[in-house]
């Protein structure tokens, strides 16, 4: 039982390194989001790893640091779907920009209905 | 060895080496349209035989429908799947 | 019986593990997604023969999730290659 | 024979994990990281967090992976600019020294944790009775941790909120992403309306057996939010306009019942959040079902992104 944990734990270890790495090394965006859900999800693994340690009473993990890595999921994912959506907004801005590089980019027109 | 056991490893067996095949297919074949009908003999048949070989082990009729349903549900995708990689890959066409 | 599921699990996934290869070597953009389809089928059958092997019946619901959400990424990747027409090596190379 | 698998397991995620990073083509890239998503879920079946698992394979094997593969595609002609870019040798050197001493420390973390593991597995088991919840997962989520669930519901709203508020002036309050069209009767939208009944009821289903088993409300929204995902992308449904008055009604109720049962509990309990006697099961049931609707709109609108088109 143990096993699997020192295991996985150690695969998650190496699974940040890669990450972090890959974060600081790659330059488009879109890797770092990747890079970035690396770590995370290395993070994620070790933490599973100290929870599945913590078993006992016929549970196979410790509930409460598997019940916050439910949290952490899908916090973690909406995270990374705004970053993906911010990146895909700035691709769209900056594609005119390097189209034009001089000219700023037409301001939108101030009469657009705007609902709260 | 009951007969459920013999059973068992024959189908399991028979679904590994599907998968033996569709992994192999996949490698080896020359282009893309060939690779995914490799890719779709694992999908339903390496699958389907696994679930058939699990089928008299599972507890309760529900143990039963779900293991049917994750094989219908995987017949379903690979065939939705495969259609629409084949129409990708028909209109890029080969590259290297 | 838990032994030979166990062995069967492992020749499953190093079978799988093959659709990493295809990955890797691609060429082409749908290459790549038939390896990742593959692995997905291996997972599912994986998690089948574990729980199967250690009697876990849960386990069955997220080989169930993973099956009705195997095709998800495909169709992504079908709507992304629909919706820019020339997405493709050409445009990759475009200055 | 489990040691051996897990092994081949642990080898082929590092593997792919690898590929992620180094891939040149982004597609690749992506590609290799849906693949690890759903190896994921593997890893925790195998540490014995079989909900974690579900949550796993419904966000990491599903929609994470629809939202990077199309973000790629949309992002390639981006590719060209981005790979003229080289970090310099010593940054390069700089990161491998920077990685590999975190991952060395945490190594020496893994392999030095206290032995016994502490847990708080026997104080959950010893007060889950009075929660009436037989999955120890949902009394944490919904009693013992409720604040980080409330947080949490409440940080996936912000999210939301975040990517609305990148939608340009002309289009704001309008609908999300691009109107899918597909061939009527071809084999997406035959999948779109084949699929998505099957879902639902496995999504309530998983979302239903949470009480007791492997299961709740995350991971049945995550399914519910994909399959609505599924009819959109095949031209059947459309993303309402962000701007709807139900819509945002359907977005905070989950939230403002928690908060509101969670305010009750100041007087009948004695703190916020608190339950009184008796009454945690049916109350922890009105939260979970007040909470899965808005969960499965939030997170298939955070999906389907950033509004694009006029409301009208």
């Amino acid at each position: 039982m143990t096993d699997a944990a020192t295991l996985f734990g150690l695969c998650a270890a190496v699974l940040v390194g890669l990450g972090l790495y890959g974060f600081i090394v790659n330059p488009q965006p879109l890797r770092k989001i990747i890079a970035f859900n690396v770590i995370g999800n290395g993070v994620f693994v070790l933490f599973g790893a100290v929870a599945h340690r913590g078993g006992a009473l016929g549970w196979g993990g410790d509930p409460v640091p598997q019940a916050l890595l439910i949290t952490g999921l899908v916090v973690a994912f909406c995270a990374s779907a705004l970053a993906v959506t911010l990146l895909l907004r700035l691709a769209e801005e900056a594609e005119s920009v390097t189209l034009a590089p001089d000219v700023p980019a037409p301001a939108e027109p101030a009469t657009d209905a705007r609902d709260a | 060895m009951s007969l459920v056991d013999l059973f068992t490893v024959a189908a399991v067996s028979a679904g590994a080496f599907f998968f033996l095949a569709g992994s192999v297919g996949l490698l080896r074949f020359p282009d893309a349209l060939t690779r995914l009908h490799a890719l779709t003999k694992a999908d339903n048949l390496g699958l389907g035989l696994v679930v058939l070989g699990l089928l008299p082990r599972v507890d309760g009729v529900l143990g039963g429908l779900k293991l049917v349903a994750i094989w219908l549900l995987a017949l379903l995708a690979s065939a939705a799947v495969s259609q629409l990689i084949a129409r990708v890959a028909r209109r890029t066409g080969p590259r290297a | 019986m838990a032994e030979f599921l166990l062995a069967a699990a492992l020749f499953v996934l190093a079978m799988v593990a093959l659709g990493f290869v295809r990955i890797m070597r691609g060429p082409g953009d749908a290459d790549r997604m038939m390896g990742a389809q593959l692995i997905g089928a291996g997972g599912i059958a994986v998690l089948l023969l574990v729980s199967a092997a250690t009697g876990t019946g849960p386990i069955v619901d997220v080989a169930l999730t993973l099956a009705l959400l195997a095709a998800f990424a495909s169709v992504g990747f079908f709507k992304s290659a629909a919706d820019a027409p020339t997405d493709d090596a050409e445009t990759a190379d475009r200055p | 024979m489990i040691e051996t698998l897990n092994a081949g397991l642990a080898l082929l995620i590092l593997a792919l994990a690898v590929w992620t990073i180094v891939a040149r083509d982004t597609f690749a890239a992506v590609v290799g990281f849906v693949a690890y998503g759903m190896l994921l879920t593997l890893v925790w079946v195998q540490l014995h967090g079989v909900d974690v698992a579900l949550i796993e394979g419904a966000i990491g094997g599903g929609l994470t992976g629809a939202m990077l593969v199309r973000a790629a595609a949309r992002l390639r002609r981006t590719e060209a600019a981005a790979r003229a870019e080289h970090p310099a040798v010593l940054t390069r050197m700089a990161a491998v020294l920077v990685a590999g001493s975190a991952s060395a420390a945490l190594a020496v973390a893994v392999l030095t944790l206290p032995d016994p593991a502490p847990t708080l597995a026997p104080e959950t088991a010893t007060n889950l009775a009075a929660t009436g919840m037989g999955n120890p997962l949902t009394g944490v989520l919904l009693a013992f941790r409720a604040m980080d669930t409330l947080l949490e519901a409440i940080v996936v709203l912000f999210a939301l909120i975040g990517v609305w508020s990148l939608a340009p002036d002309r289009v704001w309050g309008g609908r999300p992403g691009p109107r899918h069209h597909a061939d009527p009767d071809g084999i997406l939208a035959y999948l779109a309306r084949v699929l998505p009944p099957i879902g639902l009821v496995v999504g309530v289903y998983i979302f239903w057996i949470g009480a007791d088993l492997p299961g709740g409300k995350f991971q049945g929204a995550s399914i519910i939010a994909a399959m609505w995902l599924l009819a959109v992308m095949a031209g059947l449904s459309d993303a309402p306009p962000v701007s709807r008055t139900w819509l945002r009604l359907a977005l905070i109720g989950g939230p403002v019942v928690f908060i509101a049962i969670g305010t009750a509990g100041i007087s009948a309990a004695g703190a916020f959040l608190a339950y009184p006697d008796g009454l945690a099961k049916p109350l922890i049931k009105a939260i979970e079902w007040a909470l899965m609707p808005s969960l499965a709109l939030t997170l298939a609108l955070l999906l389907a992104g950033v509004p694009e088109r006029p409301a009208r």
